[in-house]
Protein backbone atom coordinates (compact mmCIF):
# COMPACT_ATOMS: atom_id res chain seq x y z
CA UNK A 1 0.00 0.00 0.00
CA UNK A 2 1.16 3.38 -0.44
CA UNK A 3 0.72 6.92 2.00
CA UNK A 4 1.84 10.26 1.85
CA UNK A 5 3.62 11.37 4.98
CA UNK A 6 3.83 15.04 5.83
CA UNK A 7 6.32 16.71 8.14
CA UNK A 8 5.65 19.90 9.86
CA UNK A 9 7.41 22.40 12.09
CA UNK A 10 10.43 21.36 13.80
CA UNK A 11 10.15 17.94 12.06
CA UNK A 12 10.22 19.34 8.57
CA UNK A 13 13.47 21.03 9.06
CA UNK A 14 15.15 18.48 10.58
CA UNK A 15 14.43 15.76 8.11
CA UNK A 16 14.66 18.83 5.16
CA UNK A 17 11.36 17.09 3.85
CA UNK A 18 8.30 18.48 3.83
CA UNK A 19 6.41 15.38 1.79
CA UNK A 20 7.00 12.15 0.43
CA UNK A 21 5.96 9.15 -0.60
CA UNK A 22 5.99 5.96 1.29
CA UNK A 23 4.92 2.49 0.34
CA UNK A 24 4.60 0.13 3.29
CA UNK A 25 3.50 -4.23 2.90
CA UNK A 26 0.47 -5.61 3.96
CA UNK A 27 -1.99 -3.16 6.30
CA UNK A 28 0.11 -1.39 8.12
CA UNK A 29 -0.65 0.37 11.75
CA UNK A 30 1.23 3.78 12.44
CA UNK A 31 3.86 1.92 14.24
CA UNK A 32 5.25 0.11 11.29
CA UNK A 33 5.43 3.07 9.63
CA UNK A 34 7.55 4.80 12.58
CA UNK A 35 9.60 1.87 12.07
CA UNK A 36 10.26 2.33 8.43
CA UNK A 37 11.16 5.41 9.23
CA UNK A 38 13.50 4.65 12.12
CA UNK A 39 15.18 2.19 9.79
CA UNK A 40 16.54 5.48 8.03
CA UNK A 41 18.90 5.97 10.28
CA UNK A 42 20.55 9.20 12.23
CA UNK A 43 17.66 12.11 12.26
CA UNK A 44 14.52 9.72 11.87
CA UNK A 45 15.85 7.55 14.80
CA UNK A 46 16.76 10.47 16.94
CA UNK A 47 13.56 12.51 16.40
CA UNK A 48 11.11 9.64 15.86
CA UNK A 49 12.51 7.25 18.95
CA UNK A 50 10.05 6.40 21.35
CA UNK A 51 11.54 8.96 24.34
CA UNK A 52 10.32 11.63 21.37
CA UNK A 53 7.43 13.27 21.95
CA UNK A 54 5.60 13.79 18.78
CA UNK A 55 2.02 13.55 17.00
CA UNK A 56 0.48 12.04 14.24
CA UNK A 57 -2.29 12.35 12.60
CA UNK A 58 -4.18 9.88 9.84
CA UNK A 59 -6.02 11.79 7.24
CA UNK A 60 -6.35 14.80 9.70
CA UNK A 61 -7.10 13.21 13.06
CA UNK A 62 -4.77 12.65 15.66
CA UNK A 63 -4.25 9.03 16.20
CA UNK A 64 -2.31 6.66 18.41
CA UNK A 65 0.34 4.27 17.11
CA UNK A 66 -1.59 1.56 16.52
CA UNK A 67 -4.14 3.09 14.24
CA UNK A 68 -4.15 1.74 10.89
CA UNK A 69 -3.12 3.53 7.85
CA UNK A 70 -5.63 2.68 5.61
CA UNK A 71 -4.33 3.22 1.86
CA UNK A 72 -4.13 6.36 -0.06
CA UNK A 73 -4.12 7.91 3.12
CA UNK A 74 -2.12 11.22 4.03
CA UNK A 75 -0.24 10.87 7.40
CA UNK A 76 0.94 13.85 9.23
CA UNK A 77 4.09 13.62 11.63
CA UNK A 78 4.55 17.04 13.60
CA UNK A 79 5.91 18.17 16.76
CA UNK A 80 3.68 18.72 20.05
CA UNK A 81 1.19 21.74 18.47
CA UNK A 82 1.88 25.22 20.16
CA UNK A 83 -0.74 27.70 18.74
CA UNK A 84 -3.19 29.74 20.77
CA UNK B 1 -20.68 29.20 14.49
CA UNK B 2 -17.79 31.05 12.35
CA UNK B 3 -14.16 29.09 12.01
CA UNK B 4 -11.40 31.39 10.24
CA UNK B 5 -7.48 30.94 9.74
CA UNK B 6 -6.37 34.09 8.68
CA UNK B 7 -3.70 35.96 8.45
CA UNK B 8 -5.13 39.67 9.12
CA UNK B 9 -5.71 40.85 12.41
CA UNK B 10 -9.29 40.75 14.18
CA UNK B 11 -11.27 42.76 15.93
CA UNK B 12 -13.14 41.61 18.77
CA UNK B 13 -15.62 44.50 18.58
CA UNK B 14 -16.74 43.58 15.14
CA UNK B 15 -17.07 39.88 16.05
CA UNK B 16 -19.06 40.31 19.13
CA UNK B 17 -21.30 42.77 17.57
CA UNK B 18 -22.03 40.36 14.77
CA UNK B 19 -22.95 37.43 17.20
CA UNK B 20 -25.15 39.76 18.96
CA UNK B 21 -26.93 42.12 17.25
CA UNK B 22 -30.28 41.59 16.64
CA UNK B 23 -31.10 38.84 19.42
CA UNK B 24 -32.50 39.09 22.66
CA UNK B 25 -31.84 35.30 23.83
CA UNK B 26 -27.92 35.79 24.57
CA UNK B 27 -27.26 36.71 28.32
CA UNK B 28 -23.43 35.94 28.72
CA UNK B 29 -20.70 36.61 26.26
CA UNK B 30 -17.46 35.09 27.20
CA UNK B 31 -13.95 35.96 25.09
CA UNK B 32 -10.81 35.65 24.95
CA UNK B 33 -7.67 37.07 23.16
CA UNK B 34 -4.33 35.46 22.82
CA UNK B 35 -1.52 37.88 22.22
CA UNK B 36 2.09 37.60 20.79
CA UNK B 37 4.49 38.96 23.76
CA UNK B 38 8.02 40.38 23.93
CA UNK B 39 9.30 37.32 26.36
CA UNK B 40 8.92 33.76 26.38
CA UNK B 41 11.35 31.19 28.45
CA UNK B 42 13.62 34.10 29.30
CA UNK B 43 14.41 35.67 26.00
CA UNK B 44 13.08 38.69 24.32
CA UNK B 45 11.05 37.73 21.12
CA UNK B 46 11.07 39.83 18.42
CA UNK B 47 8.67 38.13 16.16
CA UNK B 48 7.16 34.36 15.59
CA UNK B 49 5.78 32.79 13.22
CA UNK B 50 2.78 30.43 12.97
CA UNK B 51 2.83 27.69 10.74
CA UNK B 52 -0.53 25.44 10.45
CA UNK B 53 -1.51 21.90 8.57
CA UNK B 54 -3.64 23.33 6.57
CA UNK B 55 -5.89 20.44 5.79
CA UNK B 56 -6.53 19.67 8.76
CA UNK B 57 -6.47 22.79 11.09
CA UNK B 58 -10.45 23.52 10.57
CA UNK B 59 -11.55 20.21 11.05
CA UNK B 60 -9.49 20.09 14.42
CA UNK B 61 -11.00 23.27 15.28
CA UNK B 62 -14.93 22.37 14.15
CA UNK B 63 -14.01 19.26 16.16
CA UNK B 64 -13.17 21.05 19.43
CA UNK B 65 -16.40 23.34 18.77
CA UNK B 66 -18.62 20.23 18.62
CA UNK B 67 -17.71 18.97 21.93
CA UNK B 68 -18.61 22.39 23.44
CA UNK B 69 -21.38 22.41 21.89
CA UNK B 70 -22.31 18.77 23.09
CA UNK B 71 -20.97 19.62 26.48
CA UNK B 72 -22.91 22.74 27.51
CA UNK B 73 -25.61 24.64 25.54
CA UNK B 74 -24.58 27.68 24.00
CA UNK B 75 -26.24 29.78 21.02
CA UNK B 76 -23.19 30.92 18.85
CA UNK B 77 -19.10 30.13 18.69
CA UNK B 78 -16.65 32.54 16.88
CA UNK B 79 -13.13 30.81 16.13
CA UNK B 80 -10.39 32.73 14.49
CA UNK B 81 -6.77 31.82 14.83
CA UNK B 82 -3.98 33.99 12.44
CA UNK B 83 -0.71 32.44 10.72
CA UNK B 84 1.69 33.98 9.51
CA UNK B 85 4.69 36.74 10.80
CA UNK B 86 3.21 38.44 13.81
CA UNK B 87 4.82 41.27 16.01
CA UNK B 88 4.77 41.45 19.89
CA UNK B 89 1.70 43.06 20.68
CA UNK B 90 -0.43 41.42 17.87
CA UNK B 91 -3.36 39.41 18.52
CA UNK B 92 -2.83 35.68 17.53
CA UNK B 93 -6.50 33.81 19.02
CA UNK B 94 -9.89 35.19 19.19
CA UNK B 95 -12.42 32.75 20.90
CA UNK B 96 -16.15 34.37 21.36
CA UNK B 97 -18.75 31.88 23.09
CA UNK B 98 -22.39 33.14 23.47
CA UNK B 99 -25.17 31.42 25.82
CA UNK B 100 -27.85 32.21 27.89
CA UNK B 101 -25.68 32.00 30.97
CA UNK B 102 -22.54 32.90 32.11
CA UNK B 103 -20.82 30.04 33.85
CA UNK B 104 -21.33 27.66 30.70
CA UNK B 105 -20.39 30.71 28.62
CA UNK B 106 -17.20 31.26 30.77
CA UNK B 107 -16.41 27.07 31.03
CA UNK B 108 -16.77 26.31 27.48
CA UNK B 109 -14.32 29.74 26.31
CA UNK B 110 -11.55 28.22 28.54
CA UNK B 111 -12.25 24.47 27.15
CA UNK B 112 -12.22 25.90 23.69
CA UNK B 113 -8.93 27.67 24.34
CA UNK B 114 -7.17 24.67 26.45
CA UNK B 115 -8.17 22.34 23.69
CA UNK B 116 -6.95 24.33 20.66
CA UNK B 117 -3.62 24.57 22.65
CA UNK B 118 -3.07 20.81 22.78
CA UNK B 119 -4.62 19.67 19.45
CA UNK B 120 -5.46 22.25 16.89
CA UNK B 121 -1.87 21.73 14.52
CA UNK B 122 -0.36 24.96 14.60
CA UNK B 123 3.37 25.84 15.81
CA UNK B 124 5.04 29.12 16.59
CA UNK B 125 8.65 29.86 15.62
CA UNK B 126 10.20 32.74 17.73
CA UNK B 127 12.92 35.05 16.34
CA UNK B 128 15.08 36.00 19.38
CA UNK B 129 18.31 37.56 19.89
CA UNK B 130 20.20 34.42 20.06
CA UNK B 131 18.19 33.55 16.70
CA UNK B 132 15.15 31.68 15.59
CA UNK B 133 13.67 28.50 17.38
CA UNK B 134 10.93 26.45 17.45
CA UNK B 135 8.70 27.26 20.65
CA UNK B 136 8.37 24.14 22.99
CA UNK B 137 5.06 22.66 24.02
CA UNK B 138 4.16 23.43 27.84
CA UNK B 139 3.64 20.40 30.45
CA UNK B 140 0.77 22.90 31.89
CA UNK B 141 -1.21 23.02 28.47
CA UNK B 142 -1.49 19.33 28.92
CA UNK B 143 -1.97 19.63 32.39
CA UNK B 144 -5.04 22.58 31.66
CA UNK B 145 -6.66 20.42 28.63
CA UNK B 146 -6.67 17.34 31.03
CA UNK B 147 -8.62 18.89 33.52
CA UNK B 148 -11.81 18.45 31.03
CA UNK B 149 -11.44 14.87 31.46
CA UNK B 150 -11.10 14.29 34.80
CA UNK B 151 -12.67 17.32 36.50
CA UNK B 152 -15.55 17.25 34.19
CA UNK B 153 -18.66 18.20 36.82
CA UNK B 154 -16.41 20.74 38.88
CA UNK B 155 -16.48 22.51 35.27
CA UNK B 156 -20.03 22.32 34.40
CA UNK B 157 -21.78 23.75 37.15
CA UNK C 1 -7.44 50.37 35.83
CA UNK C 2 -10.99 51.40 34.84
CA UNK C 3 -14.17 51.31 36.77
CA UNK C 4 -17.49 52.85 35.14
CA UNK C 5 -20.99 53.06 36.08
CA UNK C 6 -22.92 55.02 33.42
CA UNK C 7 -26.16 54.99 31.44
CA UNK C 8 -23.93 54.79 27.85
CA UNK C 9 -23.33 51.27 26.07
CA UNK C 10 -19.97 50.45 25.72
CA UNK C 11 -17.65 49.15 23.21
CA UNK C 12 -15.58 45.83 23.91
CA UNK C 13 -13.47 46.70 20.81
CA UNK C 14 -12.49 50.23 22.50
CA UNK C 15 -11.84 49.25 25.63
CA UNK C 16 -9.78 46.15 24.79
CA UNK C 17 -7.90 48.13 22.71
CA UNK C 18 -7.63 50.87 25.10
CA UNK C 19 -6.37 48.35 27.46
CA UNK C 20 -3.59 46.56 25.03
CA UNK C 21 -2.58 49.23 22.23
CA UNK C 22 1.04 50.15 22.81
CA UNK C 23 1.83 46.73 25.16
CA UNK C 24 3.78 44.04 24.46
CA UNK C 25 3.98 42.49 27.40
CA UNK C 26 -0.16 41.08 27.38
CA UNK C 27 -0.22 37.70 26.45
CA UNK C 28 -4.06 36.88 27.54
CA UNK C 29 -7.18 39.11 27.38
CA UNK C 30 -10.35 37.63 29.04
CA UNK C 31 -13.71 39.20 29.05
CA UNK C 32 -17.38 38.79 29.30
CA UNK C 33 -20.13 40.79 28.84
CA UNK C 34 -23.74 40.67 30.59
CA UNK C 35 -26.53 41.13 28.53
CA UNK C 36 -30.41 41.77 28.99
CA UNK C 37 -32.29 39.25 27.84
CA UNK C 38 -36.17 39.18 26.46
CA UNK C 39 -36.86 35.83 28.85
CA UNK C 40 -35.95 35.34 32.88
CA UNK C 41 -37.84 33.10 34.90
CA UNK C 42 -40.52 32.01 32.45
CA UNK C 43 -41.87 35.78 31.74
CA UNK C 44 -41.35 37.29 28.77
CA UNK C 45 -39.26 40.75 29.77
CA UNK C 46 -39.83 43.56 27.27
CA UNK C 47 -37.26 46.11 29.46
CA UNK C 48 -35.36 46.50 32.85
CA UNK C 49 -34.12 49.33 34.90
CA UNK C 50 -31.01 48.98 36.90
CA UNK C 51 -30.76 51.12 39.85
CA UNK C 52 -27.61 51.18 42.04
CA UNK C 53 -26.69 53.06 45.48
CA UNK C 54 -23.82 55.63 44.12
CA UNK C 55 -22.28 56.19 47.16
CA UNK C 56 -21.24 52.59 47.84
CA UNK C 57 -21.13 51.18 43.76
CA UNK C 58 -17.77 52.04 42.91
CA UNK C 59 -16.24 51.42 46.46
CA UNK C 60 -17.97 47.64 46.14
CA UNK C 61 -16.15 47.79 42.39
CA UNK C 62 -12.96 48.43 43.61
CA UNK C 63 -12.72 46.48 46.46
CA UNK C 64 -13.60 43.33 44.27
CA UNK C 65 -10.74 44.25 42.13
CA UNK C 66 -8.32 44.91 44.73
CA UNK C 67 -9.06 41.35 45.46
CA UNK C 68 -8.35 39.83 42.12
CA UNK C 69 -5.34 41.78 41.71
CA UNK C 70 -4.52 40.22 45.24
CA UNK C 71 -5.19 37.04 44.36
CA UNK C 72 -3.68 36.27 40.56
CA UNK C 73 -1.02 38.37 38.76
CA UNK C 74 -2.75 41.09 36.76
CA UNK C 75 -2.17 43.56 34.28
CA UNK C 76 -4.87 45.20 33.96
CA UNK C 77 -8.96 45.57 34.53
CA UNK C 78 -11.68 47.48 33.09
CA UNK C 79 -15.24 47.00 34.77
CA UNK C 80 -17.87 48.87 33.44
CA UNK C 81 -21.44 48.55 34.24
CA UNK C 82 -24.79 50.34 33.29
CA UNK C 83 -27.53 51.65 35.45
CA UNK C 84 -30.85 53.02 34.05
CA UNK C 85 -33.21 51.54 31.61
CA UNK C 86 -32.24 49.01 29.27
CA UNK C 87 -33.73 46.93 26.57
CA UNK C 88 -33.51 43.03 25.90
CA UNK C 89 -30.63 42.99 23.87
CA UNK C 90 -28.64 45.78 25.27
CA UNK C 91 -25.16 44.83 27.41
CA UNK C 92 -24.93 45.52 30.60
CA UNK C 93 -21.98 44.73 32.17
CA UNK C 94 -18.40 44.48 30.65
CA UNK C 95 -15.62 43.01 32.37
CA UNK C 96 -11.53 42.76 30.56
CA UNK C 97 -8.99 41.03 32.16
CA UNK C 98 -5.42 41.59 31.01
CA UNK C 99 -2.22 39.02 32.08
CA UNK C 100 0.61 37.18 30.78
CA UNK C 101 -0.99 33.99 30.73
CA UNK C 102 -4.50 32.51 30.14
CA UNK C 103 -5.29 30.28 33.32
CA UNK C 104 -4.98 34.02 35.57
CA UNK C 105 -6.84 35.90 33.26
CA UNK C 106 -10.12 33.74 32.79
CA UNK C 107 -10.05 32.77 36.69
CA UNK C 108 -10.07 36.73 37.24
CA UNK C 109 -12.44 37.48 34.93
CA UNK C 110 -14.81 34.74 36.06
CA UNK C 111 -14.32 36.00 40.00
CA UNK C 112 -15.03 39.16 39.07
CA UNK C 113 -18.80 38.88 37.45
CA UNK C 114 -19.18 35.96 40.73
CA UNK C 115 -17.86 38.31 42.94
CA UNK C 116 -19.82 41.37 41.41
CA UNK C 117 -23.21 39.84 40.82
CA UNK C 118 -23.49 39.35 45.07
CA UNK C 119 -21.59 42.06 46.25
CA UNK C 120 -22.11 45.36 44.08
CA UNK C 121 -25.28 47.30 44.84
CA UNK C 122 -27.14 46.97 41.93
CA UNK C 123 -31.29 45.93 41.46
CA UNK C 124 -33.02 45.14 38.57
CA UNK C 125 -36.55 45.77 37.95
CA UNK C 126 -38.16 43.75 35.37
CA UNK C 127 -41.23 45.07 33.02
CA UNK C 128 -42.99 42.27 32.21
CA UNK C 129 -46.55 41.40 30.24
CA UNK C 130 -47.91 40.89 34.14
CA UNK C 131 -46.39 44.32 35.44
CA UNK C 132 -43.20 45.24 37.19
CA UNK C 133 -40.90 42.74 39.46
CA UNK C 134 -37.54 43.29 40.80
CA UNK C 135 -35.62 40.26 39.84
CA UNK C 136 -34.99 37.66 43.05
CA UNK C 137 -31.46 37.29 43.73
CA UNK C 138 -30.38 33.54 42.78
CA UNK C 139 -29.33 30.93 44.92
CA UNK C 140 -26.58 29.57 42.02
CA UNK C 141 -25.04 33.26 41.90
CA UNK C 142 -24.18 32.82 45.93
CA UNK C 143 -22.90 29.50 45.38
CA UNK C 144 -20.73 30.83 42.23
CA UNK C 145 -19.18 33.02 44.85
CA UNK C 146 -18.39 31.13 47.25
CA UNK C 147 -16.52 28.56 44.96
CA UNK C 148 -13.63 31.16 45.62
CA UNK C 149 -13.42 30.55 49.06
CA UNK C 150 -13.99 27.10 49.30
CA UNK C 151 -11.81 25.97 46.50
CA UNK C 152 -8.64 28.55 45.86
CA UNK C 153 -6.02 26.39 44.94
CA UNK C 154 -8.64 24.17 42.14
CA UNK C 155 -9.04 27.55 40.44
CA UNK C 156 -5.77 29.30 40.55
CA UNK C 157 -4.02 26.77 38.50
CA UNK D 1 -26.52 58.88 68.61
CA UNK D 2 -27.75 59.60 65.12
CA UNK D 3 -27.93 57.90 61.80
CA UNK D 4 -29.09 58.09 58.43
CA UNK D 5 -30.88 55.27 56.91
CA UNK D 6 -31.02 54.75 53.11
CA UNK D 7 -33.47 51.86 51.60
CA UNK D 8 -33.00 50.58 48.01
CA UNK D 9 -34.88 48.57 45.38
CA UNK D 10 -37.94 46.35 46.55
CA UNK D 11 -37.67 47.92 50.47
CA UNK D 12 -37.20 51.59 49.18
CA UNK D 13 -40.62 50.62 47.98
CA UNK D 14 -42.14 48.56 50.75
CA UNK D 15 -41.00 51.08 53.31
CA UNK D 16 -42.11 53.72 50.83
CA UNK D 17 -39.37 55.35 51.85
CA UNK D 18 -35.72 56.27 50.88
CA UNK D 19 -34.15 57.76 53.49
CA UNK D 20 -34.42 58.76 56.81
CA UNK D 21 -32.55 59.82 59.93
CA UNK D 22 -32.68 57.54 62.44
CA UNK D 23 -32.03 58.09 66.83
CA UNK D 24 -30.50 55.09 68.97
CA UNK D 25 -29.22 55.22 72.32
CA UNK D 26 -26.05 54.15 73.47
CA UNK D 27 -23.06 52.31 70.84
CA UNK D 28 -25.49 50.24 68.88
CA UNK D 29 -25.23 47.57 66.80
CA UNK D 30 -26.90 46.74 63.37
CA UNK D 31 -29.18 44.23 65.45
CA UNK D 32 -30.10 47.08 67.73
CA UNK D 33 -31.04 49.74 64.45
CA UNK D 34 -33.31 46.23 62.86
CA UNK D 35 -34.93 45.92 66.34
CA UNK D 36 -35.81 49.74 66.27
CA UNK D 37 -37.32 49.55 62.95
CA UNK D 38 -38.84 46.25 63.38
CA UNK D 39 -40.79 47.36 66.19
CA UNK D 40 -42.91 49.89 64.18
CA UNK D 41 -44.81 47.08 63.21
CA UNK D 42 -46.58 46.22 59.74
CA UNK D 43 -44.17 46.08 56.72
CA UNK D 44 -41.28 46.58 59.05
CA UNK D 45 -41.35 42.92 60.33
CA UNK D 46 -42.63 41.50 57.68
CA UNK D 47 -39.44 42.67 55.74
CA UNK D 48 -36.85 42.57 58.07
CA UNK D 49 -37.97 39.48 60.55
CA UNK D 50 -34.91 37.58 60.89
CA UNK D 51 -35.94 34.76 58.30
CA UNK D 52 -36.09 37.66 55.44
CA UNK D 53 -33.00 38.31 52.83
CA UNK D 54 -31.69 41.60 52.75
CA UNK D 55 -28.13 43.26 52.99
CA UNK D 56 -27.18 46.40 55.31
CA UNK D 57 -23.72 48.22 54.42
CA UNK D 58 -22.57 50.86 57.11
CA UNK D 59 -20.41 53.60 55.31
CA UNK D 60 -20.99 51.98 52.23
CA UNK D 61 -19.59 48.24 53.42
CA UNK D 62 -21.16 45.05 53.47
CA UNK D 63 -21.48 44.32 57.40
CA UNK D 64 -23.09 41.59 59.81
CA UNK D 65 -25.73 42.21 62.03
CA UNK D 66 -23.01 42.44 64.97
CA UNK D 67 -21.12 45.84 63.33
CA UNK D 68 -21.46 48.49 65.76
CA UNK D 69 -22.82 51.95 63.71
CA UNK D 70 -20.52 55.03 64.74
CA UNK D 71 -22.23 58.41 65.15
CA UNK D 72 -23.30 60.11 61.95
CA UNK D 73 -22.72 56.56 59.99
CA UNK D 74 -24.65 56.17 56.58
CA UNK D 75 -26.75 52.92 57.09
CA UNK D 76 -27.73 51.15 53.94
CA UNK D 77 -30.79 48.39 53.86
CA UNK D 78 -31.55 46.50 50.72
CA UNK D 79 -32.45 43.57 48.88
CA UNK D 80 -29.39 40.42 47.97
CA UNK D 81 -28.15 42.76 44.91
CA UNK D 82 -29.07 41.22 41.03
CA UNK D 83 -26.47 43.42 39.25
CA UNK D 84 -24.43 41.67 36.51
Amino acid sequence: MNCRVLYFARLRERFDLAEESVELAGTPSVADLLAHLQARGGVWVEELGATKSFRVAVNQQLVKTDAHIPDHAEVAIFPPVTGG
Amino acid sequence: MKISVQTEPFDIGIETAAMSNGRTDIGAIASFIGLARDRNSGSEVSAMTLEHYPAMTEKALAAIIDEALQRWTLLDVTLIHRVGRLLPGDPIVLVIVASSHRAEAFAACEFLMDALKTRAPFWKKEETFEGERWVEARESDNAAADRWRTNENNRNT
